[in-house]
């Protein structure tokens, strides 16, 4: 499940693991070491002391995912000059401490690694097909979106963020 | 006929992954609630429940987004991965 | 030459190559794997094609920088919810290509993270005493500062990033 | 005494890493510059021709900030790390 968009550029959804270390690497090399490189890595939170979060299961729309992650990746690169980028995504049961996603960018300059790896979460987390379920204690809950989620892509649409 | 998917929170309240409808009845996305209300009563209430988000052939999709036979649509909650 | 602030902080000014993937490990224990996590790594440009830089020579003031170094991070703590810093800057001389600066933060939301890696790496620019002398085939010269880094600076002063 | 340190450009305009100044000259850091050119006026050139940047004790510096005996001085250019 690898597609590649312009050469520089990564986009995965796995069920296993990736190896951070790895992906710097080859972002580098993809990049020729450019300048600035800014990482996003997200975990699975525990949330809450009294009902923990045990594990989180991601569900995805497999036709589609990298369709919509790669469309991300095009937005990003008409609005920043980007040297390469990488989007990996898990899906299926990962427990309290895994790593979920990473997005990763390379470009000459800080400012425009750091906008658009924010704008690629941003983005992702409101227009990707995944969806979280909760496994507690309790019981398995569905999480819900969050309405700061589509503000953020409401800024960055009216040129705010 | 068009592909109906369903994915997250809406497959496990229909307890269904997909269904086929016929091509005629939907002309835009916002065809498919009252379509699927029309086959399936007993879904009514959750179908109606809230305004969940429509994707036609794995894109995003408005309510006035064109849907043709053969299409692929699917019907599911906010995303929330990342 | 380590300093700890917080026990989950670490500033580090060094001669030697860093390595990212021991800094991920190092922060993501130390924070205990709160849920996102940004990391910046600066790498030396050739800039130039016509007349390249071969080298970069970093010059510091050891007493005072780790120091300077220390308050940004007391800075970005009290700006944002924060759960680990690591700043790592090299100093001597650097080949092309090689890694000069690690900014990476851990916190319970991306949007801290976001923010204070990059507001870290901002007044790091302009505020912490690293002179830049770049080594092209033509001659030595000083890094001059840019103005924009300065203006960086007062927008978050003024609360405009 | 007050111990002044020069680094980058200006160390290697003044070809000099630090000097000692008699404490009593210097109250202010925005004296520094004045005293220095008095004590080594072929300095003056270089001293005089930008605003460069003081630290007292190894913190950034106002010209208003005070200096005292035993102080720890630096005048250098803008920084530019990262």
């Amino acid at each position: 499940m690898m597609e590649r968009d312009a050469l520089q550029d990564l986009v995965q959804v796995q069920r296993d693991d990736f190896s951070v270390a790895e992906h710097y690497q080859r972002l580098q090399q993809a990049a020729g070491n450019t300048g600035a490189v800014v990482f996003f890595v997200g975990t699975v939170r525990a949330e809450s002391e009294t009902d923990p979060v045990l594990a989180l299961e991601l569900e995805h729309y497999p036709a589609m995912t990298e369709k919509s992650l790669r469309s991300l990746v095009v937005e990003a690169r008409s609005r920043w000059s980007l040297d390469a980028i990488t989007i990996v995504h898990r899906v299926g049961k990962l427990a309290v401490g895994q790593q979920i996603v990473l997005v990763a960018v390379s470009s000459r300059h800080r400012d425009e690694a750091f906008l658009s790896a924010r704008f690629l979460m941003d983005t992702l987390k409101t227009q990707a097909p995944f969806w979280k379920k909760e496994h507690r204690r309790s019981g398995a809950y569905w999480v819900a979106a969050r309405e700061q989620d589509d503000a953020a892509v409401a800024e960055w649409r009216q040129g705010n963020r | 006929m068009i592909q109906v998917l369903f994915f997250a929170q809406l497959r496990e309240l229909l307890d269904c992954d997909s269904i086929e409808l016929p091509a005629q009845a939907v002309h835009v996305a916002g065809d498919l609630v009252p379509v699927l209300v029309t086959a399936r009563p007993h879904w009514a209430e959750v179908l109606q429940s809230k305004p969940w988000l429509v994707s036609v052939n794995q894109t995003m999709a408005k309510s006035t987004t064109g849907v043709n036979d053969g299409d692929e649509v699917a019907l599911f909650p906010p995303v929330t991965g990342g």
